[in-house]
């Protein structure tokens, strides 16, 4: 029975026959994996062959709420998006902020599976529990922005929606998921698997409320919880005051802020780009996601020049500098157009950035031929950044759909795949692994490909500075706290970020009285270790190995040629297996029968 | 010697976005993160009263190296040097 | 005397207002159960939260039929008691601020009681958009208040709903 | 100054308060023709489901300072002599004087046989009646001839309770007066859900009583038992007592913007007069709980020798609950007009109507959002400027229509 947090209710929709049913939750699936990113990536591993292609029929999409979502537990707004992705063929699980989630639950449900394809593009209405599938046609095209503007004309006002944009509709593999035109599941082409089913987006609106298992201790749990997070000095205020760019100079002043394609690790031109300047020239105002005490949004304007007046929400840190720094740009304007273009096709800014990046040193290298370019793909250069983001969103020319394919596919057809740099033929975020450690590990190792969010070893290693970026002892068991601790995190549906404040023992106690589950800090992590595995499991099938467990050569050969952290390497090598052990797992990176029996993963 | 000072984000407010700062040779940087050479509120900001301890989460990058993986507030300063200093911060 | 103040423009639209009312009043979390109501603008991403202005000369007062809506003039609070009223809806019609409102399923009527002097709302506004604050004169601050509203709705009438 | 009121519902009592707070000197005495304090009428259906759980919560508060008197009727008013009689013979004079003695059920010519029952629902111990009838009878059921608000509201207190009905219906649907085809069939759906029975084009011709049961025969040959019958065939002003006065009557008494009617210090305000409608723009009736307290208050103003405050243009608007369904209508609901746009989605109907740029009608059923908001726009007519949508979905709210208020501090 279940007693709080989750509503207890699923909604499967087959887009092949048009058929929607509601489902019960399963209670020992959701005190084995709670919900979100657990819960979704239970029943992908079990209803979806990890060797099939990502954008066939066979694929599917889990859109999921966690137990918290909808409740007053602080930044609960997350919504997960997990299905097999067809960037890095992995599973993947994406995230975005906002007011989705809450909705959802208040619609009355925890998740909703999307399989088969529909033969015409079709959007889901929500209402107060009441489903309909409706055609798209007329929203097929359109922006991201402007498809939210449709969806909640057709629907509700105040309804909260999920769309894809023209990138997802063209199977971009850089395609992501927006929510309300504005916040993004980015990573890993989330976006393109949905395009490949027809199927442009849910809007939902609900009545239903969200109970508690234990409302007086659950009050509690979230008044102490918030506090911290008010008196944490980032939470409470800094990250309100510059948002996530605010991350601009502490990484370059470390030196491990990549730039031009990683080629170097320090941006003489950072402040330009910085979350500090951004406030001062572009800062409309914070937006925080639904229950955030910390509110780092950004609602942002282009005051001047040719971009002038275009406005729109963002830059994060990570597009500042994918679509900024890695292109070597620090014209803030071109790097604010680039983004809200990203947004409006529906395209992962990291992925799509550093795509840019990677072009631009096979065309300053002469491997991507002039004929192939329109125009110069010059690094720092503002324009060519803005143009070449429209070819990859419209897939115009040859480039454009090279493009939109991301680095590695292209790079491998220019023939030097090693300037992709990606792990799973995913981007990278932005830190420089040479620049620090432990990051490296969390990359190569990370099951959806390069990632800073499944592990943000980052908080340890440079925020608090627990430990020392440049060493590589400890950092096997550093990267595996924080991938478990996120895996748990990523299923309650609350945001990472609380994590800069909480440890794993309140997260525990907001979950337990929320869903009087007794969960306490160990079982949370051992929850996150339990859907670390089963990830890996689903990878492994699909045909992963140890081999794919590594980083691009440059990043562990050519050493930072500049900056604080100039001359390093990042030496995997010294970190993986001892990786592999600290995980329980065999030498090719395979988990031991005694772990998956000590997690109950045997008996899938 | 002549040692660079850069703060970011808010302790912008209260020390400035960057300064120079003439020390007698030698100096730890115990030395210079006193009211003597920096606005009494930004030393406020960075160093804990009672304990006399940097406070926690303040990162501070002596040429981009942490201090804490150096001798911490005992780090010596050098001629040229460049010194860091960030409030608490996050990001992703 | 104190009064929950407003500011717009410090709001970051994150509806924990929204929940925190919601879960005070009924254990559990809609924000369709909250007297405090938050206006999403996606075109410019602005927000406005809203709520009862707890009128000197209310309408809501004025048309309920059993006395269940009476101006408490200790509290500033035009207090509501749910034992009297019978669910004729006629103060949710009455007030233009739609600052009375049905509840979820349409039954109850739910109206802010500023949580008997400690509202739940401005306990979790972070961005401080919302404030309890200390008026010495009440009826003057609400005067000159509503003088200011009016002052800014009465150009806006003229316009119309924005566009 | 002498003030008189007749009638001590709500425009009654509303006109006293106000010239209370005016006239702090002047004698002020309130006439009602009924035994018992004064009462809300609206609520009555409230107190037989129950949901009113207290008799006392009824009553109307008496403002302090303000002489009432009970069980006065008015049966003329002698205008040269500026003074009224009663029953009684007894006579009252005034200086100024408020007609405010709302509205009685219009009762149509049936044959009856027996003794059978026929109520209809004003007064209090109307309730107290049907229920000691429904107690007794041998048939729990009651006929309900008529579907207009009272008796879509009585059916729902009955079934509240459990008592089953039927309604009795000339015209083809339920709330014909108050909505279209569209939103009727909604609520006889629900009525249907209920188990409440819909009898249309019928009318009771005849009425019997034998062995304690109640037999209501229909023109169509048909017959019905049960309990008791409830006429509610609408309602017609209490005007008996002016008749040969010099006080105009239309549809109901003629006031001018102050509500003063032909006869100079006379007033008039509540379900006894007629007003001008602001989307119709003509003479109705707009005989409604909180019209009849503005109207009050604003003829109490005038009385009083306040700033002379002139009535607005009314609107016609109801909002109620029946068979789990909740009811908001405004201005022009009962036909399509002008641009209609509708919706029906997961059992909730919403219609809106626009004229010229300005919301002119509204039928919203099962989710009722934001109605204040509603009344207000109708009311002011605010342009609407192509906000369609949102004005369909329910989802207007103040800060949409006030856009300052994104700036402001309050």
């Amino acid at each position: 029975m279940i007693k709080g947090g989750f509503k207890g209710k699923i909604l499967r929709v087959n887009l092949t026959s048009g058929e929607i049913r509601v489902e019960d939750l399963k209670e020992d699936w959701a005190k084995k994996f709670i919900g979100g990113r657990g819960y979704g990536t239970k029943i992908i591993y079990d209803e979806v062959d990890p060797t099939i292609d990502p954008l066939s029929e066979k694929n599917k999409v889990i859109i999921a709420t966690g137990p918290l979502g909808g409740t007053l537990a602080p930044s609960s707004g997350r919504t997960m998006v997990i299905t097999k992705g067809p960037l890095t063929g992995t599973i993947a699980c994406s995230n975005a902020g906002g007011h989705f989630g809450p909705a959802l639950k208040h619609a009355g449900f925890d998740l909703v599976i999307i399989e088969g394809k529909a033969k015409e593009p079709v959007y889901l209405w929500i209402y107060k529990g009441i489903t309909e599938l409706r055609p798209a046609q007329d929203i097929w095209g359109k922006s991201t922005d402007e498809s939210d503007k449709i969806l909640r004309e057709k629907t509700h006002p105040l309804a909260e929606t999920m769309e894809i944009g023209p990138a997802g509709e063209k199977q971009s593999l850089l395609a992501n998921v927006m929510f309300n035109g504005h916040r993004a599941a980015g990573r890993t082409g989330v976006g393109a698997v949905l395009g490949s089913k027809n199927f442009k987006g849910i809007a939902v609106r609900g009545n239903q409320e969200v109970k508690v298992a234990e409302p007086e201790e659950f009050r509690e749990a979230v008044s102490k919880t918030r506090e911290i997070l008010s008196k944490d000095a980032f939470s409470g205020g800094g990250a309100a005051m510059l948002g996530t760019a605010m991350l601009v100079n502490v990484l370059n002043s470390i030196g491990a802020f990549p730039i031009k394609n990683s080629q170097d690790a320090y941006f003489p031109e950072a402040e330009k780009i910085s979350g500090e300047t951004l406030r001062e020239r572009n800062l409309i105002r914070n937006e925080a996601c639904a229950e955030c005490p910390i509110g780092c949004g950004r609602v942002t304007v282009i005051k001047e020049g040719k971009y002038k007046g275009a406005q729109g929400g963002g830059p994060e840190y990570e597009s500042v500098w994918s679509l900024g720094a890695m292109c070597g740009i620090s014209d803030l304007d071109a790097v604010l157009m680039a983004n809200y273009l990203c947004d409006k096709y529906g395209m992962d800014t990291i992925s799509a950035g550093v795509t840019v990046a990677c072009a631009m040193e096979l065309y300053e290298k002469g491997y991507l031929p002039q004929e192939d370019a329109p125009f110069p793909l010059t690094f720092g250069s503002g324009e060519a950044l803005v143009e070449t983001i429209k070819l990859m969103g419209e897939q115009k020319e040859k480039l454009g759909k090279l493009l939109a394919q991301g680095s590695y596919r292209l790079a491998e057809y220019y023939k030097h795949p090693e300037l992709s740099m990606s792990v799973k033929k995913q981007e990278f975020p932005a830190y420089d692994p040479r620049g620090v450690k432990g990051i490296g590990l969390q990359f190569a190792t990370s099951n959806r490909g390069a990632c800073h969010v499944r592990g943000y070893t980052i908080a340890a290693e440079v925020l608090s500075g627990a430990v020392d970026r440049l060493k590589y002892e400890g950092k096997a068991e550093l990267v595996k706290t924080f991938q478990d601790l996120t895996a748990a995190l990523d299923s309650t549906g609350i945001c990472l970020f609380t994590t800069f404040g909480l440890g794993g023992g309140d997260i525990a106690l907001l979950l337990s009285t929320a869903t009087g589950f007794q969960v306490g800090e160990k079982e949370f992590m051992q929850i996150g270790e339990r859907i670390w595995n089963l990830e890996r499991l689903f990878n492994l099938k699909a045909g992963f190995s140890r081999k794919d467990d590594t980083l691009p050569p440059r990043i562990l050969k050519e050493p930072i040629k500049s900056g604080p952290s100039k001359g390093e390497i990042e030496e995997l090598d010294k970190m993986l297996a001892d990786y592999y052990k600290v995980r329980g797992w065999d030498n090719d990176g395979v988990p031991g029968e005694g772990k998956l029996k000590e997690l109950e993963l045997m008996v899938d | 010697m002549r040692i660079k000072v850069k703060a970011f984000a808010t302790l912008r407010e209260v020390l400035g976005k960057e300064r120079e700062v003439e020390l007698k040779e030698g100096a730890l940087l115990k030395e210079l993160l006193s009211p003597l050479y920096l606005p009494s509120e930004g030393v406020e900001a960075i160093i804990d009263s009672q304990s006399g301890e940097i406070k926690p989460a303040i990162l501070i990058l002596k040429n981009g190296r942490n201090i804490r993986f150096l001798d911490g507030l005992l780090t010596k300063l050098e001629d040229g040097d460049e010194l860091i200093i960030f409030p608490p911060s996050g990001g992703g | 005397m104190k009064v929950l103040i407003l500011d717009p423009l410090k709001c970051t639209g994150c509806r924990a207002c929204e929940y925190a009312c919601s879960f005070e009043h009924t254990g559990t979390f809609n924000p369709l159960d909250s007297r405090i109501e938050v206006s999403n603008f996606l075109e410019d991403l602005s927000f406005v939260p809203t709520l009862c202005l707890q009128c000197e000369k209310a309408y809501c007062a004025e048309v309920c039929p059993t006395s269940a809506l009476t101006k408490n003039d200790q509290t500033g609070v035009v207090d509501f008691d749910k034992e009297k009223c019978i669910g004729c809806k006629q103060c949710i019609i009455a007030c233009p601020w739609g600052s009375v409102k049905l509840n979820h399923n349409g039954k109850e009527i739910i109206k802010c009681d500023n949580c008997n002097g400690e509202p739940a709302c401005v306990k979790v506004c972070k961005a401080e958009a919302l404030t309890f604050e200390e008026v010495e004169d009440v009826v003057l601050a609400k005067q000159k208040r509503t003088a200011v509203l009016l002052k800014e709705i009465g150009k806006d009438l003229v316009k119309g709903v924005s566009s | 100054m002498k003030y008189l009121v007749i009638g001590a519902s709500a425009a009654g009592l509303s006109a006293a308060q106000r010239i209370r707070e005016l006239d702090g000197e002047g004698e002020i005495m309130v006439l009602s023709e009924e035994k018992s304090p004064p009462y809300s009428k609206m609520s009555l259906p409230y107190l037989l489901s129950g949901e009113c759980s207290q008799e006392e919560y009824l009553y109307l508060r008496i403002p302090e300072g303000v002489e009432l008197l009970l069980n006065k009727k008015v049966v003329a008013l002698k205008e040269g002599r500026r003074a009224v009689e009663v029953e009684s013979g007894e006579e009252f004079s005034y200086d100024r004087l408020l007609i405010a003695t709302g509205a009685r059920p219009y009762i149509p010519k049936v044959e009856k046989k027996g003794s059978p029952l026929i109520l209809t629902i004003r007064n209090l111990e109307d309730i107290f009646r049907l229920k000691e009838r429904i107690k007794n009878a041998k048939e729990k059921k009651v006929l309900l001839a008529g579907a207009g608000l009272v008796n879509c509201e009585i059916a729902d207190a009955l079934w509240k309770i459990g008592i089953p009905s039927v309604f009795i219906v000339s015209s083809n649907r339920i709330l014909s007066q108050i909505l279209d085809e569209e939103g009727s069939s909604v609520i006889e759906s629900c009525a249907k859900e209920k188990g409440i029975e819909l009898l249309t084009g019928e009318n009771i011709k005849k009425v019997e009583e034998k062995e304690g049961i109640t037999y209501a025969i229909l023109e169509s040959g048909k017959i019905l038992k049960g309990s008791c019958i409830v006429l509610g065939k609408g309602v017609q002003p209490a005007v008996d007592f002016l008749k040969d006065t010099g006080i105009k009557i239309g549809r109901g008494v003629e006031v001018n913007e102050y509500l003063q009617t032909s006869v100079e210090y006379v007033y008039a305000a509540g379900d006894v007069t007629e007003s001008m409608d602001l989307v119709y723009n003509d003479m109705r009736m707009h005989a409604l709980w909180p019209v009849a307290i503005e109207q009050g208050k604003i003829a109490g103003e005038n009385m009083a020798g306040g700033r002379r405050l002139d009535y607005p243009e009314e609107i016609a608007r109801n909002i109620l609950t029946i068979f789990g369904q909740n009811i908001f209508t405004g201005g022009i609901s009962t036909e399509d007009k002008f641009e209609v746009y509708k919706e029906y989605f997961a059992g909730e109907y919403r219609k809106i109507l626009v004229r010229d740029n300005r919301l002119v009608g509204f039928v919203f059923i099962g989710a009722v959002d934001n109605p204040g908001v509603y009344l207000f726009m109708l009311k002011n007519q605010i342009a609407v400027n192509g906000k369609i949508n949102l004005l369909l979905k329910g989802a207007m709210t103040y800060p949409v229509i006030h856009p300052s208020v994104r700036n402001i501090i309050f």
